[in-house]
């Protein structure tokens, strides 16, 4: 796999939207990660209603990679209950290492293909995801 | 699955050298083990062609570097049977204490106690001697049986509610005696203590399975493993190394620095300070994937052989007295013993001029010299690749010792 | 002492790979140099021929192997011009600093400061503050220039009779920046306050005269000076050295032990706990003996003329921004940018493509990343084997992250 | 240079000797010293005379080589200085390391010739010296 696989048009697009800040105001849930190895950081807001996701905002500092990540989860989330958050991330990670095929919630994903051949990079697709897990964790049910 | 010992030495170069003008009979495995081929090469197709920092490249020599210092990791796990992100490499078996005795040890009070053994290696003992002046704790120890063991009969003496870590060597350096473990762990259990083992003796000679040993904490080091200097690892149950304070600091091992504060990496991440050895973390893995392909129930009983071998010549000779274990049971081919009149040095003076490698001094272990009142012994030690001919020059030089300075 | 750039290339394996189809530009010396066929042979040769446990061996592969680990302590020594006996071997730049942030600082009290930079690498901010907080001590930072360089400026305001410790980095490894020392050694002399240069980053760059530079300790780690993982060094006026207590505890580093309590060798054993990096210190040693062979002033001339390409490229592209100094007075070959509108990571991701290694990320200085308020940046940094067509290479890259991610 | 060479008849005779207990009593200064490498221990008294050495006795714990030394110093030290003492310890160091001859005051280490070829041996010889350097700086008149 080459960079230009990673970055084919439509990565580049979603990055370039998952550059700006759609930060939710107001919001039900907001939690901040960083990525302990490049500083990258990610704001996640989420909006609830029924127990359910209506909308997902972010600010992403960060890489290509990880900002249409964010942009593509914004896309996906929508539907999707607090308690999934592990579960998805799961899925996106065991896809990304070639163990499992995407489940349909995260179809979008398949954009992602080539990171499966850069270990080194899928962090930075999968830190969406850990903010997601923080936030889902505030306004998850089960959890209070 | 296979083991045909002399298709195993031509695996190891070193073994095909002669020292003063001699065939090389190393029997000082216990001190540093030679290493195959599938070790000096790994290192060396590394370091050649794959060199990079690892972790934080997103170049291709980076991505392999990392790829192939996690795999190393796998491998660690795989011998000991524990999940990899419980593995933490350190630079050996020192290291890997001195680890556990400063951070884990943070957590204790004033009066806490900490149980080792009279037959501890310095690097088990200086460690927490160092936490116990920092923290105010108490060492103590158990002896040493008159046949090189651990006395278990003095244990529920010695444990007790302020007993929080048992440390002890799963092997004996010296005597070659292997610890009763189930014993440490049910005295252990008993008070609410830890137990860390020292496997640096017992990693060499075959796969472990640690969940089922009921250790709390394991360490052992590479270079005796039939791996490369200078790495070693440390295995410890995740909610211990999470709860875990930070040892050394540095970069890799943090989430986010300021000048006023840094915020740590989880395990094994957070005790990784540093560029770690990546090349002998993969030197090590390549040396557990070579072992790996031993059949270790052969291995055992070849070793086994030849421990008897020596042990009979040892004991054939009046002037010979033995440290360890007489027969083979619980021990494993480490054979420790004093010969009248001569020193240990003087002996493995005279054995070096015929090309035979022995160890003679305090083993690091001057504690138990102490006990049985010496300043040192003489020390054979069998690796997989020893044979009939070495444990025979061996006996052949103790004859010319003793003529030459017993007379 | 001769300088021939393509032969020299021919020395390094891994500048003949290709990587993802493509020659190999290896930019990241900074990270971790590449090694030379004579440390490759010098580690295996060890290790094929030569390997033993040092020190306490009499047989011939002990004392060969304890000859061959000294005589690299004497080749560090000469790299160095200090004596052989104030040279510590230690697993790395980490563990060096650790050792004195943990050892050197038990004779501090409450509220005695240490001063570091804001230019520092983690490895030289994290030991620190743990001792801070054990020791309770308090860590002040002299900032940084606009220009990346320590802001001597503030200097007076920052030393004070509460100095101890001055601790500060040789060479920045972000920015290239090389510190003014004798201003350095000035403020600590004028408040009595000891000087620690962090020297990973300048020891690849030519033999030193510590005496001459006046620093009170001095580190530098093996792999980026051309030599192996797993090794350092630190050294420490002798008076120095022997005032300080053991830091780690262990075999080889003791006079003698009971179970009570310990006595400790002198340095440089008193700080080498454990069975040291034998084969990492022979190498290092062999590092050492090929850079000696060179004429630096004809390496450093090379170095700069591939810094000037590489600085005037960089100049005239608008997207990019230049952190650390613009020209060539007192910087060596490692430049960090920042590209409007690409992320490091992804401008490293384009460039591997092409064969060229790069590194993006904090380069574990997060505190300099704060100060330019960036994620991170984007580093180049370039070692004896470096040519022009590596600079080009990078450049010619550059163009297409432009093409591709700032259209 | 073979063990033959380290274990001639001379030096295993002098071992045995060095290997009784020759301490003085009364001394005028007594020293301990171990060896750490090894746990070797020579414990070495001294009787001194208008300032010079007159009787050295010790006890030895160690190897062949070191009770070697041990009796070859006994014979040499009558007639030297304490001052002295690090002085003839460098002299021996230096011989052993190859680097010069050995002065005629310990012309009698000729006998540790092969020890020069085994590093790891010399700190044995020297060991002696050690606990006289400690013993004699104990009466050393320009140290009190
Ligand atoms: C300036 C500086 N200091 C310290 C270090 C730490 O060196 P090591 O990781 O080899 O211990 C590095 C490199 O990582 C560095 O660039
Ligand atoms: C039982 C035991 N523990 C610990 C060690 C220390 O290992 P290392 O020196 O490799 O750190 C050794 C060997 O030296 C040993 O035999």
């Amino acid at each position: 796999m080459t960079a230009d696989d990673l970055y084919q048009a439509e990565i580049v697009a979603r990055a370039k939207s998952g550059a700006g800040d759609s930060r939710l105001d107001p919001h039900d849930a907001r939690a901040t990660v960083d990525n302990p190895l490049c500083g990258d950081r990610v704001t996640l807001d989420l909006s609830l209603a029924a127990g359910h996701v209506v909308a997902l905002g972010h600010r992403t500092r960060g890489c290509a990679l990880c900002q249409a990540a964010a942009e593509t989860l914004r896309r996906c989330a929508p539907g999707m209950a607090p308690s999934e958050a592990p579960a998805h991330r799961e899925a996106l990670a065991a896809y990304l290492a070639g163990r499992q095929d995407l489940p349909e919630r995260l179809a979008d994903f398949s954009a992602f293909a080539p990171v499966r051949s850069h270990p080194s990079r899928q962090g930075c697709v999968l830190l969406p995801f850990e903010a997601f897990i923080e936030a889902a964790a505030m306004v998850d049910p089960d959890r209070r | 699955m296979t083991f045909d010992p002399a298709a195993l030495r031509a695996q190891f170069p070193i073994l095909a050298r002669r020292v003063r003008g001699q065939p090389l009979h190393y029997l000082d495995s216990a001190a540093t083990a030679q290493v195959p081929l599938a070790v000096l090469d790994a290192v060396r197709t590394h370091d050649a062609m794959h060199r990079a920092n690892v972790h934080r490249g997103v170049h291709a020599l980076a991505e392999e570097a990392t790829q192939a210092y996690e795999a190393a990791r796998g491998a660690v796990a795989g011998w000991l049977n524990v999940a990899p992100d419980e593995v933490i490499f350190t630079s050996g078996a020192t290291a890997a204490i001195n680890l556990v005795a400063q951070s884990w040890t943070r957590s204790l009070s004033p009066g806490d106690e900490i149980l080792l053994t009279e037959l501890e290696h310095h690097s088990n003992i200086v460690p927490w001697q160092l936490a116990a002046e920092r923290q105010g704790l108490v060492l103590r120890a158990l002896p040493a049986t008159a046949e090189g063991r651990i006395d278990l009969a003095a244990l529920p003496a010695m444990v007790g509610a302020r007993t929080k870590l048992i440390a002890a060597t799963h092997v004996s350096n010296v005597t070659g005696a292997v610890t009763d473990v189930a014993a440490l762990v049910a005295a252990a259990r008993s008070c609410g203590a830890k137990l860390l083992l020292d496997g640096s003796q017992r990693a060499p000679h075959g796969p472990l399975d640690i969940p089922a040993l009921g250790a709390d904490f394991y360490v052992f080091t590479g270079h005796k493993l039939y791996g490369p200097n200078g790495i070693g690892a440390l295995w410890a149950r995740r909610e211990i190394l999470a709860a875990m304070p930070p040892f050394l600091g540095g970069g890799e091992m943090i989430r986010r620095v300021t000048i006023e504060r840094s915020t740590y990496a989880d395990p094994p991440r957070r005790f990784e300070a540093g560029t770690p050895p990546i090349a002998q973390a993969i030197g090590l893995g390549a040396a557990i994937g070579f072992l790996s392909t031993l059949d270790w129930s052969a291995v055992a009983a070849h070793e086994m052989s030849l421990t008897q071998r020596l042990l009979d010549g040892l004991a054939a000779d009046r002037r010979i007295r033995i440290f360890g274990p007489a027969g083979l049971q619980s021990r494993i081919g480490v054979v420790s013993f004093d010969m009248e009149g001569a020193h240990p040095h003087d002996i493995c003076q005279i054995l070096d001029a015929r090309g035979v490698a022995c160890r003679g001094g305090h083993h690091c272990a001057q504690p138990l010299m102490d006990r049985f009142d010496l300043a040192g012994t003489t020390r054979a030690s069998i690796g997989i690749y020893n044979d009939a001919s070495d444990i025979d020059a061996l006996l052949d030089g103790l004859d010319e010792v003793a003529r030459r300075l017993c007379a």
